[in-house]
């Protein structure tokens, strides 16, 4: 077990290697200078030519690349174009925003899946069933954004339960966290049924039968240990959608989180700060299927620890 | 033996290799076969017996690189198949085919029979175009399928049909070699009956050579002429048919023999009943691969691999891997191990 | 029969297949035997012949669309297609145990050897921790797995099939069983390891007195293990006899039939005699005697009517014309050839 | 009950051509289930619906109730009544033609988005799977690159470099659904390089082009399609998501995500602004997800449960 966690994590620095090269060729692919960009349109071409200078965008590309990895590393990502200020220390209270908001999202998701696709799967085709399998695939399809939109119109607008914008008390807490979590919740309650229904139809469920097993002993000892090994990928994968969830939510209910900040960033063509931000979330992913991988293979003892 | 060899396998192995570790390189090897040398005459029937993990499906597949070999040399009619360039060994696979175990899996489900044999003499370029379907009417006949059959998909047909649609398309290319692996063993015994016979009728009438890969010792004699039972990527014994069944030398063919069991109620065998399970291929025992198991074991067997080979009371061709043939069979080497052991020490 | 005390008897039992279209697949279809207390017998036939679905009817495991359609189970005297399911579990690995063909999936991958078979305990016996960790260490010890102290607490990926096969014998004998349904319990291991499984469920039945229905395809298991033997053909017995008897003196040309196929180990042959033909599909099975088709003696009346099965000599069940008065074919049809 | 005779029974019925046959249980298997047969018709004339609108506007005729660009000021934030089904926007356009417009804006990406990241996507995972060792790992390490980019952002990344249109939202969620097609096909292609038949016709002597062709690439084709239909409702919300950030499509352009991105200010005094074009995407999304599940369960009867 921990050689494979060391070696996934081995694995990851090729990923990583890909990210930022990606990242960096990013700012390099934009069209049109950046040094101009920064200087202004209107700047006279010497002070571009300082600036220019100033970013080695003079040096080869190999050597700007591990110039610019090596400030990642040391998480310096150098200053926005926006207000000078160093990219780090702006990205720092907002990074902890965006992670209480995924957190709390995914515990929702995670809560309400697997009670639904239980529930599900244990009445299949009762009236239960078909209402859950419904309501998950309007979770499903629903563009989280809208529906953002439209909780804010309801529960805050037109009834002023929970206040529109904002993060941090309590009440503005809910309704960002249900928009985020639905579409995983949906996803969370068809995998659970499926997978229970599998489990349900394998041969050591017929083994407990044949043993005089009671079927609710069946269901929640036997069947939904096994059954919620795949949900658990399915939540990490899950997890990415998540993220990229909240650029949206952040941007519908004005939470100053990392994904409006990505957003703001792009509009003001503020390259850096969108390098870095695109980074750091993207280590955050990884990092995440990183644990859901360690945790799927904890969980499904059949793979052969060492291979 | 005067005959015409046309497979010499040599020293083959065939390593897989297992990745892992930090950073996943090859850390060990599945020996699946290692170092296996044997001969096959034209016209013989020549089997590979042993349980699972023994190696006789990678031996199969590595003689016609449908794996490629790890190392060793595998000659048929004069030709080494491991060093063929690619090209050449499609070509050379005209001559060599091989019937597989599983009806089902064995027919591409979206072609017609027609399609499939069509397919195959088409690759080979072995039949002109305008005769192939009088070829296709020819084959179904041959292995008692209707001509009109032939537009049929393959899962219209029962298993032993099945069988018999991928060995009229083995057949369809004329060849001289076909490796049977496991070709009977998904079938219900009447219809194992029935491709049975098909397969020693077309032996005769083609001069067919066969490799019948197997785990079914009562199929393997009707079959074989000769026969190579392996035991953990090893060959422990070779010999013709009657010195392995009436005259066993290896410990462990004699305990296979013995566990087969037989239908007649009135045959109260004397079974020895091995130890344990066979040992991983990964880290093999050192010494004699059947050291673990063997009722006969002594120190020696634990640190020396024994050799294949023939002594004064075997037939010429048989030969056995084990130190004590010999005291074995005149009772001066007694057994070391309980033969009836069902419940085991550890 | 009658002299010895059947444990078990099953008379004329159906079981059916409801398919979405409608359509009805007889599984089992009139399947009748007897199992005397402390003997062992074997359901014998190819796949399709209902052999399997026979033994999960006993236990009543039939799941959707699957249904026991009529006949009786009798245990004890007692009919088991009366029982409610309530009922049935006590029954299930309590008084009738089963173990089946798959030791790789049969077991369940998340739970330890010792949590398996302790749960039987916790079912039946009502027995705490300590007291049921005592017995399956002295359960494995019985089923001669060694170290038992150690492979309590393995999971099923960490033992081989023929381990595993071990401990699926060690789950279902755990409460002592009268009786044991094998399905097919070696077919998925070598001959080896076949060799060891069979030569333990032996001895157990000897040690614990057990009745054991073995069910197998393998003709020569039947005969190594079996008392008496029903050979079953498209859903029907069609032949019921003592072991000895069944391998002398075959009498149903389909039976004789299976034995003419299996390569002799005493003679050299050149050809097999093989049955012809196939097994027919259930949407074309034949009106009278299912193996009329393929039967080198069937006559009119055996394509048009079916036979039942018939009580011949001691203890032997028929069902075939050619041993009943109305036999119209030739009469001195002799169907066994040594 | 995996009793051989029960799936005799269930997989036999032969007629002449089982070919014709095989497509005509996957067709009955699909009609069974109504729902999936019910979206299909909705995509259907969705489709035809918006391509007429869209022809007639070519030639300069507005089939619509209005048309989509008429600003008519003093009936801005009008809610829906006769005169304007889904009421007006902030410019007093209609909103009800306005949709109708934006729907082969937004089917067109997904069908495009979708059929390009296949094109380059199948053939990575062909190759992958089929050659397997260094090839393999080559491509699967650049597809994990890919697919580190969480979700919308990969295409974030790339609208931000290429600037915000219609072609370049495209274009991003067409590279996005890449890595998914990639791992999907080489998936499927290591189980059926495994089958038997593979190796049989490997034994006659067959090049490496005709296995791919005539035998690996039928056997992932169902895959292919559901996960085609699947990506088309991801590729629809994401390209609206972008739009909604003010990424893709651009105003005037009645484009769903942008409408509702227009809608966002006037929330308190004209809810119906954000409540129609959300609903569009909704009914379109949903309208695949059934679709693909449907044919999903048609193409695998064995998922199905």
């Amino acid at each position: 077990m921990i050689t494979y966690i060391i070696r996934r994590i081995f694995q990851l620095i090729p990923v990583l290697f890909g990210v930022t090269i990606l990242v960096f060729l990013m700012m390099h692919l934009t069209p049109g200078n950046p040094a101009q960009l920064m200087a202004g349109e209107t700047a006279p071409p010497e002070v571009v030519e300082r600036i220019e200078k100033r970013l080695g965008l003079h040096d080869p590309l190999p050597v700007q690349y591990v110039n610019f990895l090596k400030k990642v590393v040391t998480l310096d990502f150098g200053v926005s174009m926006r207000n000078s200020l160093p990219i780090i220390d702006e990205l720092r209270p907002k990074f902890w925003v965006t992670i209480e908001l995924a957190i709390y999202s995914t515990l929702l998701s995670i809560f309400m899946g697997i009670i639904a696709g239980i529930v599900s799967a244990v009445r299949k085709y009762s009236f239960a069933d078909v209402a859950i399998m419904l309501v998950a695939l309007f979770g499903l399809s629903m563009p989280n954004f809208w529906l953002g939109l439209m909780l804010m119109q309801w529960f805050s607008i037109n009834l002023g339960w929970f206040p529109p914008t904002g993060w941090g008390s309590p009440g503005q807490v809910v309704l960002p966290v249900i928009t985020l979590g639905t579409a995983g919740a949906a996803v969370i309650a068809r995998m659970t049924r499926s997978s229970m229904l599998e489990v349900i139809s394998q041969d050591y469920i017929r083994t407990a039968r044949a043993k005089g097993v009671r079927e609710r002993v069946i269901i929640y000892r036997h069947a939904l240990k096994n059954a919620l090994i795949p949900v658990v990928t399915v939540t990490g994968l899950q997890f990415g959608t998540l993220l990229s969830g909240t650029v949206l939510t952040e941007t519908v209910f004005a939470i100053n989180g990392m994904g409006r900040y990505v957003i703001d960033s792009i509009m003001a063509r503020d390259f850096p700060a969108v390098q870095a931000s695109i980074i750091v979330i993207s280590i955050m992913f990884v990092l995440v299927n990183l644990i859901v991988d360690i945790s799927y293979r904890y969980l499904n003892k059949r793979i052969d620890l060492n291979g | 033996m005067n005959r015409k060899e046309l497979l010499k396998v040599e020293n083959l192995k065939q390593y897989f290799p297992i990745k892992g570790g930090i950073f996943g390189r090859t850390i060990n090897h599945v020996k699946a076969v290692d170092d296996v040398t044997f001969t096959v005459y034209e016209g013989e029937t020549v089997s590979i017996v042993g349980e699972s993990g023994c190696g006789k499906s990678t031996t199969g597949r590595a003689i016609l690189r449908l794996d490629e070999p790890t190392d060793g040399k595998v000659e048929f009619n004069g030709e080494d198949i491991v060093s063929l360039s690619k090209s050449k060994l499609r070509r050379t696979r005209k001559d060599m085919q091989i019937i597989f175990q599983d009806p089902y899996a064995s027919l591409n489900p979206r072609q017609t029979v027609r399609q499939i044999l069509n397919e195959a003499m088409e690759i080979q370029n072995v039949v002109p175009r305008s005769e192939r379907n009088d070829r296709i009417a020819e084959l179904m006949e041959t292995v008692g399928l209707k001509p009109f059959q032939a537009d049929r998909f393959p899962h219209e047909f029962s298993g032993g049909q099945r069988q018999r649609i991928g060995i009229a398309r083995a057949l369809s290319v004329d060849p001289k070699l076909i490796i049977c692996d496991e070709a009977v063993s998904a079938l219900d015994v009447s219809i194992q009956a029935q491709v049975l016979n098909l397969l020693k009728k077309f032996q005769r009438e083609f001069n067919l050579t066969y490799l019948f890969i197997s785990h079914d010792l009562g199929v393997v004699r009707h079959i074989s002429d000769r026969i190579i039972v392996m035991y953990l990527g090893k060959i422990v014994e070779i010999g013709d048919k009657d010195s392995i069944f009436k005259n066993p030398q290896h410990p462990y063919t004699k305990a296979l023999l013995s566990a087969i069991p037989v239908p007649d109620p009135d045959i109260k065998k004397n079974r020895i009943i091995l130890k344990g399970d066979v040992p991983s291929p990964i880290d093999p025992p050192e010494g004699c691969r059947f050291h673990t198991r063997c009722p006969f074991v002594v120190d020696k067997c634990r640190s020396v691999s024994p050799e294949l080979e023939t002594r004064n009371h075997m037939k010429k061709g048989h030969q056995a891997a084990c130190h004590f043939i010999e005291e074995i069979h005149s009772g001066e080497h007694e057994a070391t191990r309980d033969l009836r052991n069902v419940r085991q020490e550890s | 029969m009658g002299k010895e005390e059947n444990i078990l008897s099953v008379k004329d039992l159906q079981t059916s297949f409801f398919i979405d279209d409608g359509s009805e697949v007889k599984a089992v279809d009139g399947v009748t035997f007897d199992v005397p207390k402390g003997k062992t017998i074997g359901i014998v036939g190819e796949s399709g012949s209902g052999k399997s679905i026979t033994a999960l009817s006993i236990l009543k495991l039939i799941d959707n669309p699957g249904k026991i359609k009529g006949g009786q189970i009798l245990y004890k005297g007692d009919n088991l297609v009366d029982y409610n399911e309530r009922k049935m579990r006590k029954i299930r690995g309590n008084q009738i145990s089963m173990i089946f063909q798959e030791p790789m999936t049969s077991l369940n991958p998340t739970y330890t050897v010792g949590e398996q078979i302790s749960e039987s305990y916790k079912i039946h016996q009502g027995l705490g921790k300590k007291e049921s960790k005592r017995k399956v260490i002295e359960m494995l010890k019985l089923v001669g797995i060694p170290s038992p102290e150690k492979r309590i607490d393995q999971y099923p990926f960490e033992l081989s099939g023929g381990m595993r096969q071990r401990v699926m014998i060690a789950m279902a004998l755990a409460c002592r069983p009268e009786m044991l349904i094998a399905d097919e319990p070696t077919t998925a291991l070598d001959v080896t390891i076949q060799a060891q499984i069979l030569e333990l469920i032996k001895e157990l039945q000897d040690e614990l007195g057990m009745s054991v229905i073995m069910i197998t395809h393998d003709l020569g298991v039947v005969a190594e293990t079996c008392d008496y033997v029903a050979v079953m053909y498209c859903g029907k017995v069609v032949e019921y006899a003592d072991v000895r008897t069944l391998f002398k003196n075959p009498r149903h040309p389909y039976t004789v039939g299976l034995l003419n196929s299996l390569p002799r180990s005493d003679v050299d042959q050149e050809e097999l005699i093989p049955i012809k033909g196939t097994v027919p599909s259930p949407d074309e099975m034949p009106t009278g005697c299912r193996f009329a088709p393929r039967c080198p003696f069937a006559t009119e009346k055996c394509h048009n009517e079916l036979p039942e099965l018939e009580q011949i000599g001691l203890g032997e069940q028929i069902r075939c014309w050619i041993y009943t008065d109305e036999w119209t074919g030739d009469p001195e049809v002799k169907v066994y050839e040594p | 009950m995996s009793d051989p005779a029960v799936q005799a029974a269930v997989t036999t019925n032969a007629s002449l051509n089982p070919r014709v046959k095989a497509r005509k249980d996957l067709i009955k298997r699909f009609k069974k289930n109504k729902a999936a047969l019910i979206s299909f018709y909705v995509i259907l004339f969705l489709i035809v619906v918006s391509i007429i609108v869209h022809v007639f506007q070519l030639f300069g005729i507005t089939i619509t109730p209005h048309s989509p660009s008429a600003v008519n000021l003093p009936d801005r934030f009008q809610g829906p009544s006769a005169e304007y089904w889904f009421g007006a926007d902030h410019m007093g356009r209609d909103i009800f033609s306005r949709i109708l417009h934006g729907m082969i804006l937004t089917l067109g990406i997904g069908f495009v988005s979708v059929f390009m990241g296949a094109l380059v996507g199948v053939p990575l995972g062909i190759i992958s799977g089929y050659y397997g060792g260094k090839v393999d790992a080559v491509i699967m390490r650049i597809i994990d690159v890919l697919l580190a980019f969480p979700g919308i952002l990969l295409a974030l990344a790339i609208v931000s470099i290429l600037g915000g249109s219609l072609v370049n939202v495209t274009i991003a969620v067409a590279v996005y659904s890449v890595p998914g097609f990639a791992r999907i096909v080489r998936g499927s292609t290591l189980a059926t390089k495994k089958l038997e038949y593979i190796d049989a016709i490997r034994a006659l002597g067959a090049k490496d082009g005709r296995i791919i062709f005539k035998h690996i690439l039928p056997n992932v084709m169902s895959p292919i399609i559901v996960n085609a239909t699947l990506y088309i409702a991801t590729a629809v919300l994401t390209a609206a998501g972008l739009s909604f950030l003010g990424l893709g499509a651009q105003p005037p352009t009645p484009e769903w995500g942008a409408m509702l991105n227009d809608g966002r200010g006037f929330m308190r005094d004209a809810g119906h602004i954000t409540l129609f074009p959300g609903l569009a995407i909704l009914v379109v999304v949903l309208a695949f997800n059934i679709f693909g599940d449907g044919l999903r369960d048609a193409l695998d009867p064995k998922m199905k449960n």
